[in-house]
């Protein structure tokens, strides 16, 4: 590679979606995509669990608030959970999640929920290049990006104040639990 | 239940019979039809041919009335115009370029499709919506023995076997059956029945009409029963070139809806059974009365 | 933020796998990349990291620079985690101080730009990374084993396995959904290509069976219900009642010439409907378990399957002494335990009714493969000659190839079989009717010891082979010659033109399909099945008879298509692979179980989700508590727990957050170093 | 040895807070005897100049209840962290963004429109709002501006330790007092609070059977509540699972369910998302149809998970509002 005389132009935006599969059926699948040969786009990134019941919401917020355009949760299809029905629990989570999201102000597409059985390589592609076709249309979420505008009108006012001692808020701080426990006395 | 209504040219023209006997009998049910304002050629026959996009255009101005009219479903029941709409239907979804075409010239009128209307054939709502049920109640001159070969042609249900299997339809044959009539077995129910080749080749053609009518006759039947007109036109007005070349092979060809009309004693007059070259001249029996 | 503790050393490995990964991901690149991350001591790019000298390299990188953590960026975990656990665990580190990354599957394979694969890897690197810093040593735990073995279908591929574990000195139940076993061997006449006599080489397998101290032959039963897990399994098999008692029948059939009906009256499974049977019978001659059943839809003991008690019950006068017949015998379940389980459930011929065209059911001389198979075979109803449902001899005979197979109609998969099948009856029907014999073939498929041999040899015999898919088959004559026969169109795609072809009999190929309830069998064990129903192996070529579930394994058509020849090779496959697993005495459980912290409140949210019943409430503590040995590490009460108090070894909460923000933090530019070199 | 001065101050709060320390009743003057009370807005009259005039750091510690969501709130937060060796978020609203969090579900134009224009009891014609800066009788008076996000304490500063709840118990005031006074401190950012979740307190939790499935949820102003038993077990949503001990178990006790002021354990990262979890997961149903009538029993999920929380929580607030 010969590097370019003029430093290149950004590449377009692409989405990013972080993905959660359940070993057994959709990571599976998407093993069988890959030694299928099918391709698909590259703004995908896979986190292993063992089951969809193992999708934490926070794990979805906590994706979403870091930087990614969308979620994708994969489990096997219903009454074929590897653990009976963990499948079920992350369904039964889901509706209600949705729900919260949209009064949150994100649109359902971003978050989704699919079943593919480790037989469904095609559906891999297909989902993955679906959502990031729905994705790139709907933009990007950013919400790093949105964490830092809103916290401009604090480093704004320390500016007009010229407090030099005011701290500099953190652009995506958020609150961190304590890590110790106090029992008072 | 209420159907946009497609007539298409035929049904106007030399199919009228068909219309003559559609309407009378989907009343009869309770089915209404209403005729689609300022319907066009649907596209079919030669436009499809030469220009399969302008053919698609054709169809979708009608698809996109159907809408405008508010109706969700539209009825067409030249086995042609139901082919070619389907299949507009079908690029409109599938093909994103034809989708783009499609759009440009509807909205040149200020038109639009969204592509929802379904296109149905007389043949399916009668039998899967109506039901064979409702349509037995309605029989009060069961055609007890009549000899029926049932005749699909090949546009109903192919290449969309929307409702019957491509390669042995046999929806027209269980109404026909609950018609009271005897159904006999026609292995030629979806041959060609020369289509246009009766007009451009007519030794090709008419041969194949010959093929259709005598295997019908070798078989039993005293009818063929269609649910298109340009099949219906091709069985029933080459006899004469058939037996020339062929000899003498007099086989009827009546619409279904003919049948029906018959079955439900409808009037014989709306049923448009003497436009046929060959009319079929059996008649139900008329039912004894019972005595006290 | 995590912040890394100084002590943290990982060291990152990224295998080329020769191109597989190399040619689409910039390896040296991303392994550039991931050393200047913070915890990283350092980072490699190998050939082949899965080879010994792949996983030496690791093993003498942790003793040199005293790495406490390895991560390796290859292909899935699920193909090689364990290999480079036990590798990590050689070179003297807990084994679960390792991560993988999986950039082939995941990225090299299904990705078409170089650039993006490899920004993609450098990405799912810096998360393991992150990840791999949380990481914490777990104790391998190991569970015993029983030593028993279910074999589920009594077809050739379970006969042959069932007789490999016996024979090893393992206890086998052979389960069988008929009143026999035997499978569709049992009814093929002769074998393609060798022709030996299918009876011959399959009945004293069968008599083995029954008669081997090692195996518990249940036939006329279903598995109702697995529980447990590998190693461990329970269960329970519905025995249902033949009306005959199995111990007391000695298979002499006296009964069945004393059937108040002198003569066979009802359609004969065996004989797939061609031949009749009695109400009481024995399935055929060389039936295993040698005991008759009675059917009781048509028994005249029984009115629709219930006991009226009407007949004169002449079979029990003729069975005397012996006392076996028991019209009151009830469905039994039956409960065991085994240590590993082989499916061999077989297929299903496809329903030739689904392809109208062919006139199966209107035309009485059309018959499927089955049928024909019956009607060669010297045992068969008509004692191999070939005498027409209509009573004619037929002097003419088509062969329909791929019916119900290479169809996107139907099924779109080659059954393999039918080929060969064709041939070897296209051979048969002619040595036993002299008729001309005509194949219509797609391709004609034959690749086999002694196959396409066997094609040539048909060639040499005579036989017609026309190439070209049937359009259909009608009785609708053209010429007088077509007359009462029945006519083959098709288009002869050699010769360039449309024919007719009047036969007197045809044959349908059929082709071979998952058992209708095979998706009911499949959760039943907890497989995969494909899209087309056929049940999934592990991996296509390196576990071909295991199952997504540790102990269960597969063999014969009910993972796909296959001859005899292939389905005795798996089925041995399948046995040596579950004595594997039950001589090593143990299995490894992966340690990935949920644990209650000690900050549990006790609120019993948990209690209800769990499908093991591995947490119980202890009453004292007022805290739930998991039971390790039954949690299977689903993690689904990790993520329900309101508090946070339940952790998963392996996949704890700040171990997934981690990678995470590990796969979020700034998509990385390429190395500038490495991108600046031509 | 001069007394450690000591303040008190409030941001957007409703005022309970300040009645925790008045409901320390006679403690209270033990206290005051200890300490040198620099800053009590609500009990004393100080001035900013007053506030100034300290040296940094001079304040030995400070309790500042309520959310930051005005200009003046966040350069008093921030003029009172230099001044103050510690700095305690006091009660929900310091702590988590508290009820005035639940203004992250609307942009600021949409809640002044609707407090000056829209709102029943408006009657304002001309539409006047206030103004950061007017011209009135050759004056210049400037007023606080509305942030558009509600924060929590320490998204605006550096914040030593959080005393939970909607208001703070007495006892745990005291208890934190006490620590401060002595210099026996826990680590720095730490919830002076148990770190158990309420159920471990409350009187409910034996009743509660262990396969409660949920097959609807009701809501407790429509039913008569059983004050004995748990209430997840009648089908009311309570967040007792998901929140901090400490409380003294006085919702349930007035048989009235946690609703979660007390904010999450150490070990959550997200108060709502995780009843969430626990409340779906328990829902009975197999099918989106079966199970969807159930969740409608939980109207308002934002509202009900995260009363106290929003502000804290992952996403902090609607997402989509557009900066005006």
């Amino acid at each position: 590679m010969n590097a370019p005389a003029q430093p290149p132009a950004a590449p377009p935006w692409t989405p990013r979606i972080v993905a959660f599969f359940c070993n057994w059926c959709t990571y599976t699948a998407a093993d069988l995509a890959g030694v299928s040969r099918l391709k698909y786009a590259p703004n995908v990134r896979v986190i292993r669990l063992m089951c969809s019941g193992r999708v934490d919401p926070q794990f979805i917020l906590e994706a979403l608030r870091r930087g990614a355009d969308g979620v994708l949760i994969g489990g096997c299809h219903p009454g074929d959970c590897h653990y009976v029905e963990g499948n079920y629990k992350m369904l039964r989570r889901f509706g209600l999640l949705q729900r919260m999201l949209a009064d949150l102000g994100i649109p359902p597409a971003r978050v989704r929920l699919e079943w593919i059985s480790a037989a469904e390589g095609e559906r891999v592609k297909a989902v993955i290049n679906d959502m990031t076709r729905q994705l790139q249309a709907l933009g990007p979420l950013d919400l790093p990006g949105k964490f830092a505008d809103w916290d401009a009108e604090i480093a704004d006012l320390a500016a007009t104040l010229q407090t030099e001692s005011a701290k500099e808020p953190e652009a995506t701080h958020t609150w961190e639990p304590p890590k110790v426990l106090v029992q008072p006395q | 239940m209420k159907f946009a209504y497609f007539p298409g040219c035929s049904l106007k023209g030399l199919g009228r019979a068909y219309e003559e006997s559609l309407l009378p009998v989907m009343r009869h049910l309770g089915l209404e039809l209403e005729e689609l304002d300022d319907w066009n050629c649907c596209g079919a026959t030669a436009y499809m041919a030469v220009d399969e996009a302008k053919a698609c255009v054709l169809a979708a101005r009608n698809l996109a009335l159907a809408e405008r009219s508010g109706r969700d479903q539209l009825l067409a029941p030249c086995a042609a115009c139901y082919l070619v709409l389907n299949k507009t239907k079908h690029y409109f979804h599938d093909y994103p370029a034809m989708k783009a075409t499609i759009d440009r010239a509807l909205a040149a009128v200020d038109l639009a499709y969204a592509g929802d209307t379904a296109v149905r054939h007389p043949l399916d709502v009668l039998v899967n919506d109506v039901g064979l049920d409702a349509i037995r109640q309605k029989v009060v001159r069961p055609l007890r023995g009549l000899k029926v070969a049932t005749y699909y042609g090949c546009q109903l249900v192919r290449p969309y076997a929307t409702f019957d299997d491509p390669y042995n339809p046999v929806t027209m044959d269980r109404l026909v059956e609950a018609l009271g009539a005897t159904v006999v077995r026609y292995p030629l129910k979806t041959k060609c029945c020369g289509g246009s080749l009766t007009g451009t080749v007519p030794e090709a053609g008419i041969r194949m009409v010959y093929i259709l009518l005598n295997e019908a006759r070798k078989r039993g039947a005293d009818c063929l029963a269609t649910v298109c007109p340009l099949c219906q036109f091709n069985l029933d007005a080459y006899h004469a070139q058939v037996r020339s070349e062929y000899g003498d092979v007099i086989v009827p060809t009546v619409y279904f809806t003919q049948l029906m009309g018959l079955a439900f004693g409808l009037p014989e007059k709306q049923l448009g059974l003497h436009r046929a070259a060959v009319p079929l001249r059996w008649r139900p029996p008329v039912p004894e009365v019972a005595h006290a | 933020m995590v912040s890394l503790k100084p002590e943290i050393r990982i060291g990152f490995y990224v295998c080329h796998c020769g191109h597989n990964i190399a040619s689409m991901v910039d390896c040296a690149d991303v392994a550039a990349y991931v050393g200047q991350l913070p915890g990283v001591v350092l980072a490699r790019d190998y050939k082949y990291m899965c080879s010994d000298p792949g996983q030496e390299l690791i093993q003498k990188d942790i003793a040199e620079f005293g790495l406490n953590r390895v991560v390796v960026a290859s292909c899935s975990p699920l193909l090689h985690e364990h290999t480079f656990r036990a590798a990590v665990a050689a070179g003297g580190l807990n084994p679960f101080l390792f991560h993988m990354v999986n950039i082939r599957e995941h990225a090299s394979w299904v990705h078409t730009d170089r650039a993006a694969a490899t920004a993609k890897a450098k990405v799912l690197a810096r998360a393991a990374i992150r990840r791999a810093a949380l990481a914490r040593e777990l104790p391998q735990r190991q569970i015993p084993i029983n030593p028993g073995v279910l074999v589920v279908g009594g077809g050739i591929a379970g006969i042959h396995a069932a007789l490999t574990l016996a024979e090893a000195g393992k206890h086998v139940w052979l389960i069988e959904r008929e009143a026999s076993i035997g499978g569709h061997m049992a009814k093929f006449d002769k074998t393609f290509p060798t022709l030996d006599c299918a009876a011959c080489i399959l009945t004293p397998k069968m008599s083995a069976v029954g008669a081997h101290p090692n195996i518990t032959l249940w036939s006329h039963s279903d598995v109702v219900q697995v529980d447990g897990y590998v190693g461990n399994y329970t269960v329970k098999v519905r025995r249902r009642p033949r009306y005959v008692n199995e111990e007391l029948c000695t298979g002499c059939q006296e009964c069945i010439g004393n059937c108040i009906y002198k003569e066979p009256k009802f359609p004969d499974e065996f004989n797939e409907g061609l031949g009749k049977r009695k109400p009481i019978h024995i399935p055929f001659p060389q039936a295993t378990p040698q005991v008759v059943l009675i059917d009781p839809q048509v028994c005249l003991n029984f009115k629709r399957g219930v006991l009226t008690d009407r007949c004169k019950k002449t079979c029990v006068e003729a069975c005397g002494d012996r006392k076996a017949i028991d019209f009151t015998q009830k469905e039994e379940t039956k409960e065991i335990q085994v240590g590993a389980i082989i499916v061999a459930t077989g297929f299903k011929p496809f329903d030739v009714r689904r392809v109208p065209q062919y006139g199966y059911g209107t035309y009485p001389n059309v018959y499927t493969a089955l049928e024909v198979e019956r009607l060669v075979n010297a045992s068969g109803p008509t004692a191999g000659e070939i005498v027409l449902r209509d009573g004619r001899r037929p002097s003419a005979i088509a062969i329909i190839h791929c019916v119900g197979s290479r169809d996107k109609k139907t099924n779109r998969w080659c059954s393999r079989v039918c080929c060969m099948y064709s041939m070897k009856l296209a051979h048969l029907l002619k040595e036993h009717s002299g008729a001309e014999l005509y194949n219509f073939y797609i391709d004609i498929r034959a690749p086999g010891k002694g196959y396409e041999e066997f094609y040539d040899k048909l060639n040499e015999e005579g036989v017609h082979f026309i190439r070209g898919r049937v359009g259909e088959v009608t009785d609708w004559a053209m010429i007088p010659e077509e007359e009462g026969k029945l006519v083959i169109r098709v288009e002869d795609t050699l010769a360039g033109v449309v024919r007719r072809i009047p036969v007197d009999m045809v044959v349908l190929a059929t082709g071979l399909e998952p058992h209708a309830d095979a998706q009911a069998v499949r959760r039943l064990f907890n497989m995969s099945c494909g899209t087309e129903g056929f049940f999934l192996e592990r991996h296509p070529k390196l576990a071909p008879v295991s199952t997504f579930t540790d102990g269960v394994y597969i063999a014969g058509c009910c993972q796909g298509p296959r001859d005899i020849p292939d389905t005795v090779a798996q089925a041995g496959a399948a046995a040596a692979e579950a004595l594997a697993l039950i001589d090593r005495g143990h299995i490894l459980q992966e340690p990935n179980t949920a644990h209650v912290l000690a900050d549990c409140s006790g609120c019993k949210s948990c209690l209800p989700l769990c499908p093991y019943t591995a947490i119980g409430f202890d009453e004292a503590t007022h805290q739930a508590v998991i039971n390790e040995a039954l949690c299977k590490g689903c993690g689904t009460c990790v993520a329900a727990c309101p508090s946070g108090s339940i952790g998963q070894h392996l996949f704890e909460d700040d171990e997934v957050f981690s990678e995470i923000e590990g796969l979020l933090t700034a998509d990385p530019e390429p190395t500038p170093a490495l991108a600046a070199t031509p | 040895m001069p007394r450690p001065k000591v303040a008190f101050y409030w941001c957007a709060s409703c005022g309970g807070c300040e009645e925790t320390v008045v409901d320390l009743a006679e403690d209270i003057l033990g206290v005051v005897a200890q300490v040198d009370i620099v800053l009590w807005p609500v009990a004393l009259d100080f001035k900013y100049h007053h506030l100034e005039a300290l040296a940094d750091g001079e304040i030995a510690v400070t309790f500042l209840n309520g959310a930051i969501r005005s200009t003046e709130q966040e350069s008093m937060a921030q003029l009172l962290r230099r001044k103050s060796q510690l700095l305690v978020a006091y009660g929900a609203c310091a702590h988590l963004g508290g009820i005035p969090g639940l203004a992250n579900q609307f942009g600021r134009e949409d809640i002044l429109r609707s407090n000056y224009e829209t709102a029943p009891t408006v009657v304002n014609e001309g539409k006047t709002r206030p103004q950061a800066v007017t011209e009135i009788n050759g004056y210049r008076p400037h007023l606080p501006e509305q942030h558009q996000v509600v924060r929590t304490l320490d998204q605006v500063v550096d914040v030593d330790y959080f005393l939970p709840g909607c208001p703070p118990t007495p006892e745990l005031t005291k208890a934190a007092v006490a620590a401060i006074l002595s210099g026996n401190l826990p680590p720095k950012g730490s919830v002076l609070a148990p770190d158990t979740a309420l159920c471990e307190a409350c009187p409910r939790r034996a009743t509660k059977p262990a396969d409660v499935k949920f097959t609807e949820f009701r809501r407790p102003h429509r039913h008569l509540l059983d004050p004995q038993q748990c209430f997840l077990a009648q089908g009311v949503v309570c967040l007792g699972p998901a929140t901090r001990s400490g409380c003294g178990v006085q919702c349930p006790g007035g048989n009235m369910p946690c609703t979660g002021c007390f904010g999450p354990t150490s070990r959550v990262r997200d108060q709502g998302a995780k009843i969430l979890s626990s409340l779906g997961a328990n829902v009975a149903g197999r099918t989106a149809e079966e199970i969807e009538p159930t969740l409608r029993g939980i109207p308002d999920p934002v509202g009900t998970f995260y009363r106290y929380a929003l502000p804290a929580s992952l996403l902090r607030r609607r997402v989509d509002i557009p900066h005006a």
